[in-house]
């Protein structure tokens, strides 16, 4: 059989990830398919339940990923994202999830090279970590009650 | 010094500065020119006591002394009223132009010279090369030319000195000229275009680096038979003989045949006039240019 | 049920070379309310733009994914086109399939298949988008230029000039900057003095400027049209209404002609109270309270300067009366002004060529001997040096013995371009000021010479190169290709151990006096003041602008721009056409009364009563908020008494970021264009 | 090692840039006088570094050098150079000054000696006459059977003179020798 492809969600902030992300495109460097960014304002918006929704929905792996500390666009958005992420880590293995399914990480808009290199890593530790199932059971069942 | 200012005859006669080469291992070269003059009834009235311009071996090593030489010539040219004075060795004319130009741009020099070669000399005195001279008697020799050299394929080789230095000698294109094509097609020759026109041939290292002239002139001769040239066109002495003379070396050493004849303008000029072979000194080559029938 | 229109963009083969564009549209097609998919050459062409148009017409489209390159680059022109179309702008989306798709992922299949997944996404987002129209925030016309070399005060001209107020913020004592150090300016050899100091004084006696010298910007709020700013004019100890400039204070002090002064380099001495230089501008002393002996005095007894009875020579000899110019009371005040736009004209510091010190970015160079012999000076001490009001006179003469050195070498890429060393970028201005150096050199000393070390000239711009040129070939400046590895003290003499890289040979010389000319590099406290503006600085903290090509002048956040060296190493006519061309954008700013901002700011819900709203007044928000833009609502019944007190939010202030809506416990605010349902959407379709 | 600080330097380059009438800073070091050079296989410095050696006045470098010998005076460089700089006549300068310090490459010996027998040729008779000089030149060169079969040949065709031809001026061209000869 093929080798497992993992499905990595990446929540990112416009100002300084996905600015990164759009360098590594235009310096042209090649990086793992699997991601899926999901772009907002600053990582201050991200709900955590976001990170647990895309688990639902298939993702093997989330990467959640803004400004370096202390150059957040909106000056603190990013400090509040890494104070709700070490509560939230915790969380994590009580909703059944290996906190290494989840990826916290600063990439700057000058970082595409950091942005490239960081994808492959999240893709090799999901690939490693093998397809995330628990939840798909949750949604059979959701799925079956929505038809009756 | 002040030197006895003898009154000029007045004549329209064209000066000849032929060189040694022409008058020794080139006499081909004279021959010819002197044949296509006199059918075209030009008179050429050589310099009288003309000695050698010093050729590299003056200006590489003392340039005084190739300019002197030279202003001598140039002197004797005056002296004898010849303004304008064919030289068809390119290195000759290079020199006789350049000790023109320098005596012309500084008069210490000019005078310093003038004592050295113990006259003295007014200028206007212009050396024209063998493609001038075919060049502004192109008329003369259309009118006369039937068949001419019936597309004979030359590729017309200048080398280095004809348009080399540009400042000094003033003639044609520098990278690519164009004039000997010119006259070659007046001659209802056909030029064929190469690359190798103005590449040097080891000019005067014949004698003392015949390798450098086995290596450069190897190159010239066959990208002109890559063009499809029968002969190779020259207007330099010391061109014809590298070709010439070392083509079987050439051959030898790189394991290639040539058969290339290299021949002069004046010689081409002859031929297409109907001049009879011998009178051009066309048994002359190394390489003999066959006969060509109708 | 929506109707949306799916378009996928080729861009020429940037995407069609990885990514299978018609068969993305046919799976599109397929997806939840769409109605229209199809691709195309160059959507964001003319005719691209209208295919879209009229395809929103033609299938009354309630939602637009146009499937691209970056929103970064285009969303704009693709909102633009939708409005026009009658589609509200914010129904209209992006899935960037290029710069995150077709350029990063060779493989064609994957590529694909990832596109179709990001237009699944946005196609599932935009669903669920609503129409939104823009915010109408007022502008206060005020500027705020930081910084008062040559960048600022063009900047707060231009400005002023205009017609708008300008408020002009200085660190040092006196306007102008590096420029005010120069002697004479390439290629032209104009004095650098005479055309700088007239602009300083129109500057500080401009009727639209205010300046604040011996100033700092403590914090920076507020957003484009609206900021407000915190300045810390520091204690000068001198009352500059009452001082005249006499100067009377600055003979007076004992320490006078015994402190290195910072202008001349530590070539030149001051005092304790001192101006300066001769053209400062505002021509009045400070104190420098580290140094004078009366503040250190107290500082030692612990009691407040002005119980001290130590020297105060300085008020003494102040010959204004009754109350002196000197005020040793006098303590930092920090004022606050409202300002529409910022323009960062901060500018750069020189490395000295020396060791590194405390708290250098980068590693320094030991093996100039910069600190170890006074012979080996860099650029900007030698433009001291060489300037008429300098501490020589203008005489090129070397610190050590003040003799006239017969032979000087210039050693070019001191730090830059030496990777090793922290710096990897050129200096831009150091091959021509050194040009120029070994020009006046050989003008001031006609039997010197003059003998350069370089790795490449580098003299693009008017008349440069030929500058250069004439530095070589009049001056007889010679030129040798290639570093110098180490100088070392022979004698009286400084051994120059070098290389000819074009001969391949070492060379020696043996100098009276080398001149390093250093890297430019940004300021020490860059992070930190590009930190107070939000704007972003690279990896050498140079400021970044907010594209290299197309917004050279913009900061990262709006209504903050860049000028002068603060951006990048510059030399003056760039930095003046910088300058020049960011007043043009604050004047832009300034010629509407207000600016319309994207709604895309939070909302606190209402609800129906009894309710009002779901929030629950816990106001975690507010303390979320970066911006400070929640506030207190009560909400009051007919009566008029207050049923409850909820959060609301200042959209003129909110900048969007969404912290709020995740620190909700009620969920009870929404992000407009980012709501939680937007975004499970968007999850949902992963 | 190359020292800078010396006056000897500085004088060389003075000298030679004297006798070419041109500043040797002018060339900056392109090399595109060494891109089209003919002869550049066989130089010990490329031309680019003749004149880099001038510029620095490097003297013995300079004189030395095979290269200024096998220059073939082809013109090239000269013709295509930038900056205008004569690297032609740089090589005659060069050349010249190698004789006169007795410095000139014992590689180059041949083309030397060929140019000494060319020139006494021409002392002597204001005009060359091969058989004489070449026959020097070989004595000189030691190249006795160099060209013995194309020498025949020639001969046969009445192309080289069995007698020298002197003109009437040759007392003149002697003297224009010796004033040009002497320093």
């Amino acid at each position: 059989m093929a080798e497992f492809e993992p499905k990595i969600a990446a929540f990112v902030c416009t100002w300084c990830t996905y600015a990164g992300a759009d360098l590594a495109g235009t310096s042209r460097l090649q990086y793992a398919s699997n991601v899926r960014v999901i772009k907002l304002p600053c990582t201050g918006r991200i709900d955590f339940h976001f990170i647990i929704k895309a688990f639902e929905r298939g993702a093997d792996a989330v990467l959640v990923s803004g400004c370096h500390p202390g150059d957040c666009h909106y000056t603190a958005g990013n400090y509040h994202a890494r104070r709700r992420w070490t509560v939230f880590r915790k969380l994590l293995e009580f909703a059944g999830i290996e906190p290494d399914r989840v990826t916290f990480a600063w990439v700057s808009a000058a970082e595409g090279a950091k942005w490239a290199s960081l994808v492959n890593e999240v893709t090799e530790k999901a690939r490693k970590l093998g397809p995330f199932t628990r939840y798909q059971r949750l949604n059979e069942i959701a799925e079956g009650e929505a038809e009756r | 010094m002040t030197l006895p200012n003898q009154t000029p005859r007045s004549t329209c006669t064209l000066g000849y500065y032929p060189g040694c080469a022409l008058h020794g291992t080139s006499k081909e070269y004279d021959i010819s020119v002197r044949a296509v003059a006199a059918e075209l009834g030009q008179e050429l009235r050589e310099i009288e006591d003309w000695n050698c311009c010093g050729a590299s071996a003056g200006h590489s090593t003392n340039r005084k002394l190739a300019a002197c030489l030279s202003l001598r010539n140039l002197a004797l040219a005056r002296q004898q009223n010849l303004k304008t004075v064919l030289t068809p060795c390119p290195l000759c004319s290079k020199q006789l132009l350049s000790a023109a130009a320098e005596v012309a741009a500084n008069p210490q020099v000019r005078s310093e010279a003038e004592q050295t070669i113990e006259m003295s000399f007014g200028g206007g005195v212009r050396a024209i090369n063998y493609i001038q001279y075919c060049t502004d008697s192109l008329d003369a020799i259309s009118s006369r030319i039937g068949e001419g050299l019936r597309g004979l394929k030359a590729a017309c080789y200048y080398g280095c000195l004809l348009t080399r230095p540009p400042k000094v000698v003033q003639f044609d294109d520098a990278e690519h000229p164009t004039s000997m094509e010119n006259v070659v097609r007046a001659l209802k020759g056909e030029p064929v275009e190469f690359s190798c026109k103005t590449d040097c041939c080891g000019g005067g290292f014949t004698q003392s680096h015949p390798e450098a002239v086995l290596r450069l002139s190897r190159k010239i001769l066959e990208n002109a038979k890559a063009a499809g040239a029968e002969v190779i066109a020259v207007a330099c002495p010391m061109c014809q003989v590298n070709l010439d003379m070392r083509q079987a070396a050439i051959e030898k050493r790189y394991g290639i045949s040539l058969g290339l004849p290299i021949v002069y303008l004046s010689q081409l000029a002859g031929l297409a006039l109907g001049i009879d072979r011998k009178k051009l000194g066309l048994g002359l080559h190394f390489v003999s240019m066959p006969e060509r029938g109708a | 049920m929506s109707r949306i229109g799916v378009f996928i963009c080729h861009c020429g083969e940037n995407i069609a070379a990885t990514v299978d564009c018609p068969r993305v549209a046919r799976e599109a097609a397929s997806m939840p309310g769409v109605v229209h998919s199809v691709d195309y050459e160059y959507l964001c062409s003319d005719p691209g733009q209208s295919l879209i148009k009229d395809a929103i017409r033609e299938h009354r489209l309630s939602g637009v994914v146009v499937a691209s390159c970056s929103p970064r680059m285009h969303e704009t022109t693709f909102r633009r086109a939708a409005a026009e179309a009658g589609l509200n702008p914010f129904r209209c989306e992006m899935a960037n399939i290029r710069e995150q798709c077709s350029w990063v992922h060779a493989d064609r299949e994957q590529a694909t298949r990832k596109a179709v997944d990001l237009i699944r996404m946005m196609v599932h987002k935009v669903a669920r988008n609503e129409s939104l129209c823009p915010i109408k925030v007022p502008v206060n016309k005020t500027a705020l230029v930081v910084g008062g070399g040559i960048a600022g005060i063009q900047a707060a001209l231009d400005i002023a000039n205009a017609g708008h107020r300008v408020i002009l913020v200085e660190r040092e004592p006196s306007i102008g900057g590096h420029m005010a150090q120069l002697s004479e300016t390439f290629p032209t050899l104009d004095c650098s003095q005479c055309i700088l100091t007239p602009r300083m004084v129109e500057a500080a006696s401009h009727p639209n400027i205010t300046l604040h010298v011996y100033s700092e910007i403590e914090s920076l709020t507020g957003f484009i049209g609206n900021f407000e700013v915190k300045i810390r004019n520091k204690a000068k100890s001198v009352d500059l209404g009452l001082c005249t400039g006499c100067g009377a204070c600055t003979l007076a002090c004992p320490l006078a002609g015994r402190i290195g002064n910072e202008f001349d380099r530590g070539l030149g001495k001051r005092g304790a109270v001192y101006i300066p230089f001769p053209q400062a501008v505002p021509h009045k002393p400070v104190i420098d309270r580290a140094k004078c002996l009366r503040f250190q005095a107290a500082q030692k007894k612990g009691i407040p300067v002005q119980d001290c009875s130590v020297c105060g020579k300085c008020a003494d000899a102040c010959p204004i009366a009754p109350r002196k110019a000197i005020d040793f009371s006098q303590e930092d005040v920090i004022i606050t002004e409202k300002v529409g736009a910022v323009v960062i004209a901060t500018g750069y510091e020189l490395y000295t060529g020396g060791r590194p010190r405390p708290g250098d970015r980068y590693a320094g160079c030991g093996e100039y001997g910069y600190d170890d012999y006074p012979d080996v000076i860099n650029g900007m001490q030698f433009e001291r040096l060489a300037s008429a009001s300098g501490p020589t006179q203008g005489r090129i003469l070397r610190p050590s013995d003040g003799l006239e050195p017969q032979t000087v070498v210039f050693v070019k890429c001191v730090g830059s371009r030496d990777n090793a060393k922290g710096f990897t970028y050129c200096s831009k201005v150091c091959c021509m000021y050194t040009a120029k150096h070994a020009m006046l050199y050989r003008h001031k000393v006609h039997a010197g010479r003059a003998i350069v070390f370089y790795m490449d000239v580098r003299s693009p711009g008017k008349g440069f190169d030929e500058f250069v040129r004439r530095a070589i070939e009049d001056d007889d400046a010679c030129y040798i290709r290639g570093r110098v590895s180490k100088i070392t003290r022979e004698g009286g003499k400084l051994l120059v151990q070098g290389a000819d890289t074009l001969s391949g040979e070492q060379v020696e010389v043996m100098a009276d006096m080398v001149v390093l000319a250093t890297a430019m590099t940004a300021r020490h406290d860059a992070d930190e003041l590009a930190r107070k503006f939000r704007a972003a600085y690279d990896k050498d903290c140079w400021l970044t602008e907010a594209h290299p090509k197309l917004r050279p002048v913009e900061s990262a956040t709006a209504g903050v721009f860049l000028a002068g060296a603060c951006q990048g190493p510059k030399d003056i006519p760039d930095s003046v056409a910088q300058a020049s061309a960011a007043a043009g954008k604050v004047l832009v700013l300034f010629s509407s009364d207000e600016l319309q901002r994207e709604p895309l700011v939070a909302r606190v819900n209402r609800t129906a009563p009894p309710q009002y709203s779901t929030c629950t007044g816990c106001f975690a928000c507010k303390a979320a908020c970066p911006a400070g833009a929640i506030e207190v609502e009560d909400i009051t019944d007919k009566a008029g008494n207050t049923v409850k007190s909820v959060a609301r939010v200042n959209e003129g202030v909110c900048q969007g970021c969404g912290t709020c809506v995740a620190a909700c416990r009620s969920g009870s605010i929404e992000l407009c264009g980012f709501t939680d349902e937007q975004v499970f959407a968007q999850i949902d379709a992963l | 090692m190359l020292t800078l600080h010396d006056t000897t330097a500085a004088e060389f380059r003075a000298a030679v840039e004297a006798s070419l009438g041109q500043k040797a800073a002018l060339c900056y070091q392109c090399g595109k006088c060494t891109a089209g050079c003919p002869m550049a296989w066989d130089m010990d410095l490329s031309p680019n570094q003749v004149v880099h050696a001038v510029q620095l006045g490097m003297r013995e470098k300079a004189l030395r050098c095979k290269s200024i010998w096998v220059c073939a005076s082809c013109e090239t460089c000269s013709t295509r150079c930038p900056k205008d700089f004569d690297l032609a006549r740089t090589m005659d300068v060069l050349r010249q000054m190698s004789l006169e310090a007795k410095m000139a490459c014992p590689e180059a010996h041949d083309i030397i000696d060929f140019h000494r027998s060319f020139l006494n040729s021409i002392r002597r008779h204001g005009r060359t006459h091969e058989p004489e000089f070449i026959a020097e030149y070989k004595l000189r060169s030691l190249h006795f059977f160099q060209d013995a079969w194309n020498a025949v040949w020639m001969a046969l065709r009445g192309k080289i003179n069995p007698l020298p031809r002197s003109i009437s001026g040759k007392a003149a061209i002697r003297r224009i020798f010796d004033r040009c000869r002497e320093r």
